[in-house]
């Protein structure tokens, strides 16, 4: 099986983003001429669609695989090795392509493909930095090959390292406008928080090797470790403090949770991705939808087998995500920057997704993964294409009555709002009403109040896109004369994109179609998504009457009308209210708007405190004072004065002197030697 | 066996010290004469008979020996003095390793024509002619006078700078000879080679044997010729006569190392020059024209034709007077050579000595190695 | 006692007393020098003796033969009649170094006595067979190594020596 | 045959005055004649032991005496640069008192 399971194409995969990205990097870094915008957008947007193309091929090669050899193999050479024994640490340089991965790798390049398009458009009038437009397009292009190796690598150091590229990406794209010092602090912020997530994430490899190490089969190729889980299904650690051992697979769990939380943006770390704004919108829409805070999800259910062995780490997960989704959606509905409503509504979809990996419905995570992917990826850009329009206008307040004026782009938007706000038939409707499903249907404790959470949160989700819809295209236009002027459609290399992802927006969600429907329809197991996952994320664990399911989503869909139309009583006929409300509820209204506060309670709790130790102790104190002082300079002041004091007399000048002293010395040498 | 040696020391010295070298005196006044359309040494008489003008090396002998030895004031009176031994004696030890015959089997004992034949023969020879510098130096310092000095300045200069060309030169010789022993390269000279024989051991092309008939005796001077000039060349420079004459440099620093010096010890310097051309002769023979042997026809070749007639030990004693006259004919050859080189060629400019040492000859006699080396390795090649 | 041990001591007294007179005296280099070639030649005498011909004619040809004249040269180049210094000023270093000196001597004297008697020689010992051999088999990379130092030294020479470099 | 001890401790003697030479002597000549007297000590020493393990029928051991031929290689090096700074030396101050040239000091 082996040969048939080994296909070198995959390296392709990665490797031509890679290519173009490095061959940018030395235009930029060494040659220090910048490519011919045509050149540059041949090359990057070549390269990742031929990527797709190759990820494409590589679906139908596992497509036609037999079901239990479901994986394709492409192992370049070891990456470094430790250890000898039954101790040896090795990490190899190998690729893996199975369902789960050959799903993400679609999404990375299908939607991270659109991305490129449009950041051509997008990007065009771009002349503020030096090469900006090349840099850009370098950038993306390692976004999107450190996704791919994120997803594709067959091992966790492996995927490490994707995991750390990611988080550079980030860090250089967010803040690609470093000229201004905002953007340049968010992408540091971005970098920041992650790097606290990546620690989790390294602690937990530590322990998993540790443990798998202990237990006798060193490795950190996932097929091993799923292969010999049950060595250290049961495994437990002491306590670090006191109480009761712990149960290392929980811990492990948990560890990794917190990578996840960082790169997914979970409470506590999700502080970073509204910030991340600062940057172009592709960038944003790179990060939300195709690449970066996917990662966690697809991880989580990367181990899933991990996962449904620790029940407690599972728990944390769905409750953190739950939480994470109600709370940033009540964020969402006082922003009134356009894409910081889309970043809180990215984030708690997010939460949605781990809500669902936390009941260990790892297929609706994944399914809302994909369709989120594409709908939040068309927001985005959509999003985009109205701040175009408006000349870098990004405040809705300053919107409204668009939908005249640019329609397509109006309509695209539209579909997208419909589409997250979970409206049969979009795609957003079946995945997050599968994932309800899930929740209910799950043994974590406490699932009916999770459930409960996740339905407020689809009514505030439907409420809010809604509200922001209402205010940028309808009611009368609050925007400047000069800009009302010039309000315009984009280019049509930004348009197509939106169209493509519209139409994936729309009929996305039938890769999902439930069974339930399907048998009302008479397809057998329609759930196609859950067919191909199956032997990777285990089979859907829940079975609930049909009954129950269609009234869930009877239940979902009547929760998002409501939220629509509280939404357009409020923001479209009678657009005076909201105002008078926020009045009364003054205190209510500045927390929300004010996001709770949280960066100010980090602020406070955490970076002041550091920056002064830093500064006090370790710089002042003990670097200046101790080191340079004592150290550094006392050693050279010391040296210096004993040399100036006595030793420089020993330089007589004189050749026979010095032939002297070496006679002395020689003469003792040989007398010790010949004694 | 002492005897032996002593013998053979002796009819050295007699024959070529004393002999030859008051001769070439004569030899050098006639030749030049000669050279110089002119009539030469005539007038030198016992009873009104003048062989030749032969007797004039008798009376400069006399005449150096009867003349007043000068000290010069606030000359180094030792080393003034003992200067001209040590330049003397050099040239006439160096004798000692040069075969003037074979090695010959009188029933039962054996005689090698040669002084001593020591493995390392002409290193002796090269520490030997090093040390003849010191003559020259010393005597051009001690005798306190600007010129002199100048004159064993530029001896001791020019000497130390053809040394090391004159050893370089003789290296490819050894190469090929794979020897030092100077009766040993006779030996090996004492045959003959096949002219065309380069082609088969170098470029593997067969060679009728018609043409192994072409045949030339096998001297250094046919393997080294490149190496022969230099090897005469530097010598002869060593030998400080003109065209090499800058340390005594009439012209421009009077007579150089040996102005203050008179009498006898003057006469040393005269005659050391002159057995020095004997040397210079007989190692030139011996090293590049086949010392003793007789071309085409090797000893064993000799010894077996006469002894057809008479017995072998007659025919070994006239192989031995054979090649004794050999070996004299080839140095007197070579003793004319130099003759005709000193009284042809001007003198050279200090300068110009330099440069043709260091910037000529120097460069070509490591390319000569070098190219002897290659072939050596090729024709060993192909042999393999 | 056989002759070669006799031509050995008569040589060793020879070359300790030239070398002496080199090193004493004070009035007149060139015949420190000449002094010096005394003690090479009777060295390389012994060389003969220890059965290393092919280091005694070295020892000739370069020492004598070029080193001392060399300096001869240089003497006679700079003119140095006499060299007129007052003797070294640092009588203390003279006298210390004097002392240290004989010590290391008692030393040596007293470690290298009894060394046992010398086994006869292989054939060939000391000819510039064996130590060509020797030098172009085990010791090719000093060989190189000695080269590349003499053309440095040429060069270094010349540099120093010159007046202008054109 | 000649015992070795006295030819090691004639090497030592010539080391000796060699030195004495270099430490005490102010003419710079001199001092490197003396140095080529060490040197010459040095090569009797190691030719003196070389001909104590002279090595065996077919493979002498000669390391001794190459490693002469070594030094007076570098000998040769050591005076042609040595004279070459005496000359320039004197050319500059017109003496080859090593005590002249003492600037180099504190």
């Amino acid at each position: 099986m082996v040969n048939e399971n080994t296909d070198a194409a995959l390296r392709w995969i990665p490797l031509l983003p890679l290519a173009v990205a490095v061959l940018h990097g030395v235009m930029l870094g060494l040659v220090r001429r910048s490519l011919p915008r045509w050149a540059v957008n041949l090359l990057s947007c070549g390269s990742v669609a031929l990527s797709f193309g190759v990820s494409v091929y590589a679906f139908f090669r596992l497509v036609s695989l037999k079901d239990d050899y479901r994986w394709l193999t492409d192992s370049l050479y070891t990456w470094f090795g430790a250890g000898v024994g039954d101790t040896r640490f090795s990490a190899e340089m190998g690729l893996r392509l199975d369902p789960l991965s050959s799903v993400m790798t679609l999404v990375v390049t299908g939607v991270g493909f659109l991305i490129h398009l449009y950041s051509i458009g997008y990007m065009a009038d771009d002349h503020r930095e030096d090469r900006g437009y090349q840099r850009f397009f370098c950038y993306l292009n390692l976004f999107t090959f450190s996704m791919l190796m994120l997803v594709m690598a067959d091992n966790l150091v492996l995927l490490f390292l994707g995991w750390e590229g990611v988080g550079l990406c980030s860090y250089l794209l967010i803040g690609f406008w470093y000229s201004d010092r905002w953007n340049a602090y968010c992408g540091s912020k971005a970098f920041i928080v992650n790097r606290i997530g990546d620690f989790g994430f390294l602690v937990g490899i530590f322990l998993l090797f540790g443990a798998f190490a202990k237990a006798g089969s060193p490795s950190v190729a996932f097929a091993d470790l799923r292969g010999s889980f049950e060595l250290i299904k049961n495994l437990t650690m002491p306590a670090p403090f006191w109480g009761p051992s712990w149960r290392l697979v929980d811990v492990i769990g948990l560890c990794f949770f917190v990578g996840a939380a960082g790169k997914s943006a979970q409470i506590p770390l999700y502080v970073w991705l509204p910030d991340a704004m600062a940057g172009p919108t592709p960038v944003s829409a790179l990060i939300h939808a195709a690449t970066m805070v996917t990662a966690g999800v697809y991880m989580v259910s990367r181990l899933s087998f991990l996962y449904d062995a620790a029940p407690l780490a599972s728990a944390v997960i769905a409750w953190t995500g739950a939480l994470t989704a109600l709370f940033a959606a009540t964020i969402a509905i006082c922003q009134t920057d356009i894409k910081k409503v889309l970043a809180y509504s990215t984030v708690s979809q997010l939460g949605y997704m781990f809500m669902a990996a936390g009941c260990h419905g790892y297929t609706a995570s994944i399914f809302h993964l994909v369709t989120h992917a594409f709908f939040k990826a068309l927001l985005f850009l959509s999003a985009g294409a109205v701040i175009l329009a408006m000349h870098h206008e990004q405040d809705i307040e300053r919107m409204g009555g668009l939908a005249r004026r640019i329609r397509q782009t109006h309509l695209v938007f539209l579909v997208g709002v419909i589409a997250i706000a979970g409206f049969p038939p979009f795609s957003g409707f079946f995945s997050k009403d599968e994932i309800l499903v899930a929740t209910f249907a799950s043994h974590v404790p406490g699932h009916l109040v999770l459930y409960a959470i996740g339905l407020a949160t689809a009514g505030l989700t439907s409420f809010y896109m809604f509200r922001l819809y209402y205010k940028v295209f309808h009611g009368e236009c609050r925007a400047p004369a000069d800009v009302r002027e010039h309000i315009h459609e984009p280019p049509g290399i930004v348009l197509n994109p939106l169209w493509a992802l519209a139409f994936l927006s729309m009929v996305g969600g039938l890769i999902g179609f439930p069974v339930a429907y399907g048998k009302a329809i008479g397809v057998k197991d329609s759930h196609s998504l859950d067919n191909w996952l199956n032997k990777v994320v285990g089979y859907i664990s829940y079975h609930v009457p049909h009954e129950t399911e269609y009234a869930m989503a009877a239940t979902a869909i009547g929760v998002a009308t409501v939220g629509l139309l509280l939404a357009r009583f409020l923001y479209l006929s009678r657009p005076e209210l909201p105002a008078r409300i926020a009045a009364s509820a003054a205190g209510l209204q500045r927390l929300l708007a004010n996001k709770y506060w949280v960066d100010e309670l980090y602020d406070a709790l955490i970076v002041r405190p550091l920056l002064l130790v830093s500064d006090r102790v370790f710089y002042r104190a003990i670097d200046a004072g101790v080191i340079d002082g004592a150290f550094v300079n006392g050693l050279g002041r010391s040296v210096r004065g004993f040399a100036a004091g006595g030793l420089k007399y020993l330089q007589t000048g004189l050749a026979q002197s010095y032939v002297f002293s070496m006679l002395v010395g020689a003469a003792v040498i040989l007398w010790y030697l010949a004694r | 066996m002492p005897v032996e040696v002593l013998l053979k020391a002796l009819f050295i010295l007699l024959v070529v010290v004393a002999g030859l070298a008051p001769v070439i005196t004569w030899v050098e006044r006639k030749q030049s004469a000669v050279m110089q359309d002119r009539i030469g040494a005539n007038r030198a008489d016992i009873a009104g008979l003048t062989v030749l003008g032969l007797l004039h090396p008798l009376a400069d002998v006399i005449k150096l020996l009867t003349k007043e030895d000068v000290v010069p004031r606030g000359a180094n009176r030792f080393m003034h003095l003992i200067a001209p031994v040590i330049a003397a004696v050099p040239a006439v030890v160096a004798f000692a390793v040069i075969p003037y015959g074979g090695i010959y089997t009188f029933g039962g004992y054996t005689i090698s024509l040669v002084v001593a034949n020591p493995d390392w023969g002409l290193l002796y020879i090269f520490a030997i002619g090093s040390i003849a510098t010191y003559g020259t130096v010393m005597a051009g310092w001690s005798s306190n006078n600007n010129w002199s000095l100048l004159g064993g300045l530029r001896a001791s200069a020019q000497m130390i700078s053809y040394e090391v060309t004159m050893g370089l030169s003789v290296v490819g010789l050894f190469m090929v000879f794979q020897t030092l022993q100077l009766q040993d390269m006779v030996l090996a000279q004492d045959t003959t080679f096949r002219v065309f024989g380069f082609l088969e051991h170098l470029f593997r092309v067969p060679v009728p044997s018609v043409l192994d008939w072409i045949r030339l005796p096998a001297w250094g001077v046919f393997y080294q010729p490149l190496g022969f000039l230099m090897f005469l060349t530097t010598i002869m420079a060593e030998n400080k006569r003109p065209p090499f004459d800058t340390p005594e440099g009439e012209s421009e620093i009077i007579a150089g190392f040996h102005l203050e010096y008179s009498g006898m010890r003057f006469g040393l310097f005269y005659m050391s020059e002159f057995i020095e051309v004997v040397v210079i002769a007989g190692l030139i023979a011996t090293l590049f024209l086949g010392g003793w042997s007789v071309p085409w026809l090797p000893q064993a070749t000799i010894i077996g034709t006469v002894s057809r007639i008479f017995n072998v030990e007659f025919a070994t004693g006239l192989c031995a007077i054979l090649h004794f006259l050999t070996f004299m004919l080839k140095v007197v050859v070579m003793i004319w050579l130099q003759m005709a080189i000193r009284w042809t060629l001007p003198r050279f400019r200090y300068d110009q000595v330099m440069d043709l040492c260091w910037k000529i000859l120097l460069p070509l006699s490591i390319a000569n190695i070098l190219v002897t080396g290659f072939v050596l390795l090729l024709a060993r090649g192909n042999a393999a | 006692m056989s002759a070669p041990v006799v031509l050995f001591y008569v040589f060793a007294v020879l070359a300790v007393v030239s070398a002496l007179g080199m090193v004493l005296n004070v009035r007149n280099t060139v015949a420190a020098a000449l002094s010096l070639v005394v003690t090479m030649v009777a060295l390389s005498a012994i060389y003969v003796l220890l059965e290393a011909h092919l280091v005694a004619a070295i020892q000739v040809i370069v020492y004598a033969g070029a080193i001392v004249v060399l300096f001869l040269f240089v003497v006679m180049l700079l003119n140095l009649r006499t060299d007129a210094f007052a003797p070294a000023r640092a009588r203390l270093q003279k006298l210390a170094g004097a002392l240290i000196g004989v010590a290391l001597l008692a030393q040596i004297v007293h470690s290298s006595l009894s060394l046992p008697t010398p086994p006869p020689v292989p054939p060939g010992f000391g000819g510039y067979r064996q130590l060509g051999v020797a030098l172009y088999t085990d010791y090719v990379l000093l060989v190189e190594v000695a080269s590349l130092l003499l053309t440095a030294a040429i060069v270094g020479a010349l540099i120093l020596a010159k007046r202008k470099i054109d | 045959m000649i015992p070795l001890e006295h030819v090691i401790l004639l090497s030592a003697v010539l080391f000796g005055i060699g030195v004495i030479g270099v430490v005490t002597r102010r003419n710079l000549i001199v001092i490197l004649m003396s140095i080529e007297l060490m040197f010459n000590a040095v090569n009797l020493a190691f030719v003196g032991f070389n001909r104590l393990w002279p090595g065996a029928p077919g493979h002498n051991a000669l390391d001794g005496q190459v490693f002469v031929l070594m030094v007076v290689t570098v000998a040769a090096a050591e005076v042609a640069v040595g004279l070459g700074i005496v000359i320039s030396m004197f050319r500059n101050r017109d003496s080859v008192d090593v005590e002249e040239v003492s600037l180099l000091k504190w």
